[in-house]
């Protein structure tokens, strides 16, 4: 509409009042295009000019600064392998070396044991119990190495106190406290009557990863 | 490098008459030869006859064969060969006996023999021709040979024939 | 793939020669040596009854218990090794067990408890031992050996201890045991007897007489004078009571007597089983020299003695095992100028003999 | 004899160890048949046996030359003699060979070894009971 009123023709009575004379529509249209064309070249380089004079342009790109607060939090909450290592985190001192330390230990493992395989009765069937083991924490049972390719594990009985990924922990009524490697080890666990042979080797994984992990059945295993 | 190794030997069928020859097709070669192991070492033979054994090269005009044996078992195979005294193909029984001429270890140094072998044939024989019309007649039979012998068969073929010729 | 089909398991046959009056012979020690001797047969050519030494010999041969089902640990018994294995002169080996799958166990006269077990029961036992020899690729059987005269091993002691645990909580090894004593070494083994099943056995002699035998003309002077393997085979032939009347051309059997030979008009195979001493077997060679001082048509005679193929050891208290035939034996050839030919042969899972 | 002619022999000592050396295997057999009251001569199992060779190892295996040295037709147990080239061709056709006259049958290999004396003294066959 705006458009259509600009090529509108200057009224009559306008052209005398203003002095001046309405062009044929060929030479205003001429007209307009070069009027046209000198402003707006001018407008657009005079922008670019200042722009570049004036405005700052970011050339790098830096992350959100939340991320890293965040960071910064983690790394607060905890240790790495080598500070835990140095400051003996999980190493148990000498003086608590102790058998009767870790007898508590056993009896809550009982409960847990018997809780988790939901009484442990002599009815229930092995197969049961054997799948409820396998998920199970073994912090606090009384462990004993039935068979080992190097003999002299065989035949050791304790506490297991601590469970890596390659070795049990565990402390003997000696008060002695044995590090023993899974692979090449069959364990035997002995809950209210019910003995079950762990394969070592069949059991390298922390505790944690273990209750996530599906079990193979085979047909036999060695060592 | 480490590779299967092989043993290839290089025989000759010896049949009374030549035409026959034309009969032959690798497989009816194959068949006689395990039937031949299988009957002389039975079939602890047949089984090792059974792997890797081949007729890589029949030359149905010369009578040159190719055999691939296995390296491991190759002379108890290869003992079974002088039992074969006749070939079945396409219905007919070829007389025939092989003659091996040379154990190699690749194709390649079975081949370098058969050509010194015809060499050493063919100096041999042009001695022993007595007329001027002999020696002709065996020039022909190059000439022939390499005319019709630019197919499959290279120059073994050549020197084969004209020996052929001579007896 | 392997073709060769000509190839056998090993062998070793040693032959000695020497005589009874040189210092340097060691036919005493070669005898003592093989602990463990299940059969002794001799032959006397040119007799028809065994004289009377001889014969008393072959009845004094001293008699062995066999327990049943006795657990190992009780070797292990304070008042056993007290009594007998301290005192020396105790042989004992499993009866009825197969080396090459079961578990087999020896008891020396010198005190040395030899076990030879399969994989599973050496991961059960938990005591050192050492893989056997003759695994092939893959170990499957181990052999544990302890001393039981060792400090280390005297009641009370950590290995003592280790080994009767062991033994009697973890792997519960049972077999049928053959137990023997030299009444000079002045072991008792009556506390031990009275708690199980036994019987007393005597060694079974047996013999009988060969009429017109022809036997290979055997002169003492040198080894080459009969080709050793066609000698045993001769010999074992005789005790097999294998025909050698055969000629060339016969279809079932083509064995002959060895050349050159001569025919003996009658002979004396005698031949006594059970679990041997190698004291009693030295007395015998003893009144052998004695026998052969007499002059006599044949001036020699044959002993042989077998060990017990599925003894763990075999001289020496060296590993031995079964592949094929598991023997462990030697023949004795003694002329009556006290030379003699001793030929020693053993199997393919077995140490060179001394 | 004498002291004087022991003298004379200079008392020397001589050891030899012979490896592998036997010319010969032996082999103690015995044929399970399935119908126990069948009867072999020792003619029928040396030639069974000869039969099991050929079909195993064929002509050349049939010309194979072993030894029936003795044969207990009440027991079918038989001491064969085979030359120690042969012995493995020998073992392997008597594991093979399943049937004797349409019967189901099986040889037990029962100790194999390179002396002839050792087949004679078997500690295995000792019965106290």
């Amino acid at each position: 509409m705006d458009e259509a009123l600009v090529q509108v023709a200057i009224p009559r009575d306008l052209v005398d009042f203003l002095r001046v004379e309405p062009q044929t529509n060929s030479k205003a249209q001429a007209f307009t295009k070069a009027f046209l064309r000198n402003s707006t070249q001018q407008q657009s380089q005079l922008k670019v000019q200042s722009m570049l004079s004036h405005k700052a342009v970011i050339l790098g790109y830096s992350r959100p600064k939340k991320d890293k607060s965040r960071r910064n939090s983690k790394k607060a909450k905890g240790l790495n392998a080598r500070q835990k290592r140095a400051m003996k985190i999980f190493q148990i001192k000498p003086e608590h070396q102790r058998y009767e330390l870790f007898l508590p230990l056993h009896e809550l493992w009982r409960q847990y044991i018997t809780d988790l395989c939901s009484g442990l009765k002599s009815t229930s069937s092995p197969q049961f119990i054997q799948q409820k083991l396998l998920k199970a924490d073994f912090h606090g049972a009384i462990i004993t190495v039935v068979r080992s390719k190097c003999p002299s594990y065989v035949g050791i009985t304790g506490i297991l106190v601590q469970e890596f990924k390659h070795v049990f922990k565990i402390i003997t009524k000696e008060d002695k406290l044995k590090v023993i490697p899974k692979r090449n080890s069959v364990f035997a666990v002995e809950i209210n009557g019910f003995v079950s042979h762990i394969y070592g080797s069949k059991f390298e994984q922390r505790a944690s990863e273990r209750s996530a992990k599906k079990f193979k059945v085979r047909g036999t295993i060695d060592l | 490098m480490v590779r299967v190794k092989s043993r290839y030997l290089l025989c000759e069928l010896n049949v009374s008459d030549r035409s026959s020859l034309l009969l032959l097709d690798d497989r009816a070669v194959s068949a006689a030869v395990k039937a031949a192991v299988a009957r002389t070492h039975g079939d602890y033979g047949a089984a090792l006859c059974s792997i890797r054994f081949n007729v890589k090269y029949l030359n149905a005009h010369t009578g040159i064969v190719f055999l691939r044996f296995p390296k491991s078992c190759y002379r108890l195979l290869w003992s079974a060969l002088p039992f074969i005294t006749s070939i079945e193909t396409r219905g007919q029984k070829i007389p025939c006996f092989f003659n091996c001429l040379h154990v190699g270890g690749t194709i390649r140094t079975c081949q370098k023999f058969l050509i010194r072998y015809n060499k050493q044939q063919l100096h041999r024989m042009l001695p022993t021709c007595k007329t001027k019309e002999e020696e002709n007649q065996v020039c022909e039979a190059i000439l022939n040979c390499s005319l019709t012998g630019g197919r499959r068969e290279a120059f073994e073929d050549e020197f084969e024939s004209e020996e052929d010729e001579e007896e | 793939m392997s073709v060769d089909l000509d190839q056998t398991p090993r062998s070793l046959l040693v032959c000695d020669r020497s005589s009874f009056l040189n210092e340097k012979n060691r036919i005493s020690s070669q005898v003592e040596q093989l602990h463990f001797n299940y059969k002794v047969s001799l032959l006397l050519p040119e007799c028809s009854s065994a004289p009377s030494h001889l014969d008393a010999v072959f009845n004094s041969f001293n008699s062995f218990y066999l327990i049943r089902n006795m657990p190992i640990y009780e070797l292990l018994d304070k008042h056993f090794l007290k009594t007998a294995v301290y005192q020396g002169s105790v042989y004992g080996v499993s009866y009825r067990t197969r080396i090459d799958e079961d578990n087999c166990v020896a008891l020396m006269p010198n005190g040395h408890l030899s076990l030879s077990l399969d994989k599973d029961s050496f991961e059960l036992l938990g005591v050192e031992g050492k893989p056997s020899r003759f695994n092939h690729r893959t170990t499957c059987r181990y052999v544990v050996c302890v001393d039981l005269t060792d400090s280390s091993m005297a009641p009370g002691g950590r290995g003592y201890q280790r080994l009767l645990t062991g033994l009697r909580s973890r792997l519960q090894l049972k077999t049928d045991f053959l137990l023997s004593h030299h009444p000079g070494g002045g072991a008792s083994l009556q506390d031990l007897l009275s708690r199980y099943d036994w019987s007393e056995h005597r060694p079974d002699v047996s013999s009988h007489t060969l009429t017109d035998l022809s036997c290979p003309a055997l002169q003492s002077c040198d080894l080459q004078s009969c080709d050793p393997h066609s000698l045993l085979e001769w010999i074992g032939a005789v005790d097999a009571h294998i025909s050698c009347e055969n000629s060339s051309s016969s279809f079932l059997s083509s064995l002959v007597c060895p050349e050159p030979k001569t025919t003996v008009s009658r002979a004396l195979s005698v031949s006594v089983c059970g679990l041997l001493l190698p004291q009693d077997v030295h007395r015998l060679i003893q009144q052998i020299r004695y026998y052969l001082e007499q002059p006599r048509l044949e001036s020699w005679v044959s002993l042989t003695v077998h060990g017990f193929v599925d003894s763990p050891v075999s001289w020496r208290g060296n590993e031995h095992g079964v592949l094929r035939g598991g023997e462990n034996f030697y023949s004795l050839l003694i002329f009556h100028d006290q030379t003699y030919q001793l030929h020693l042969a053993t199997g393919a899972h077995d140490t060179c003999p001394p | 004899m004498s002291p004087a002619d022991k003298k004379d022999k200079p008392a020397d000592y001589q050891r030899v160890v012979l490896k592998n050396a036997s010319p010969y295997h032996y082999m103690k057999v015995c044929l399970v048949l399935e119908d126990e009251s069948t009867r072999l001569s020792a003619v029928d199992l040396k030639q069974f046996i000869i039969s099991g060779l050929k079909s195993l190892y064929g002509e050349v295996g049939a010309a194979l030359t072993f030894d029936l040295l003795k044969y207990d037709e009440d027991t079918l147990t038989a001491f064969l003699r085979v030359n120690s080239r042969g012995l493995v061709k020998l073992w392997s056709s008597l594991t093979l060979l399943g049937s004797y006259q349409n019967q189901a049958c099986a040889f037990r290999v029962l100790q194999v070894s390179p002396f002839l004396l050792a087949l004679t003294g078997n500690s295995r066959e000792l019965q106290l009971d």
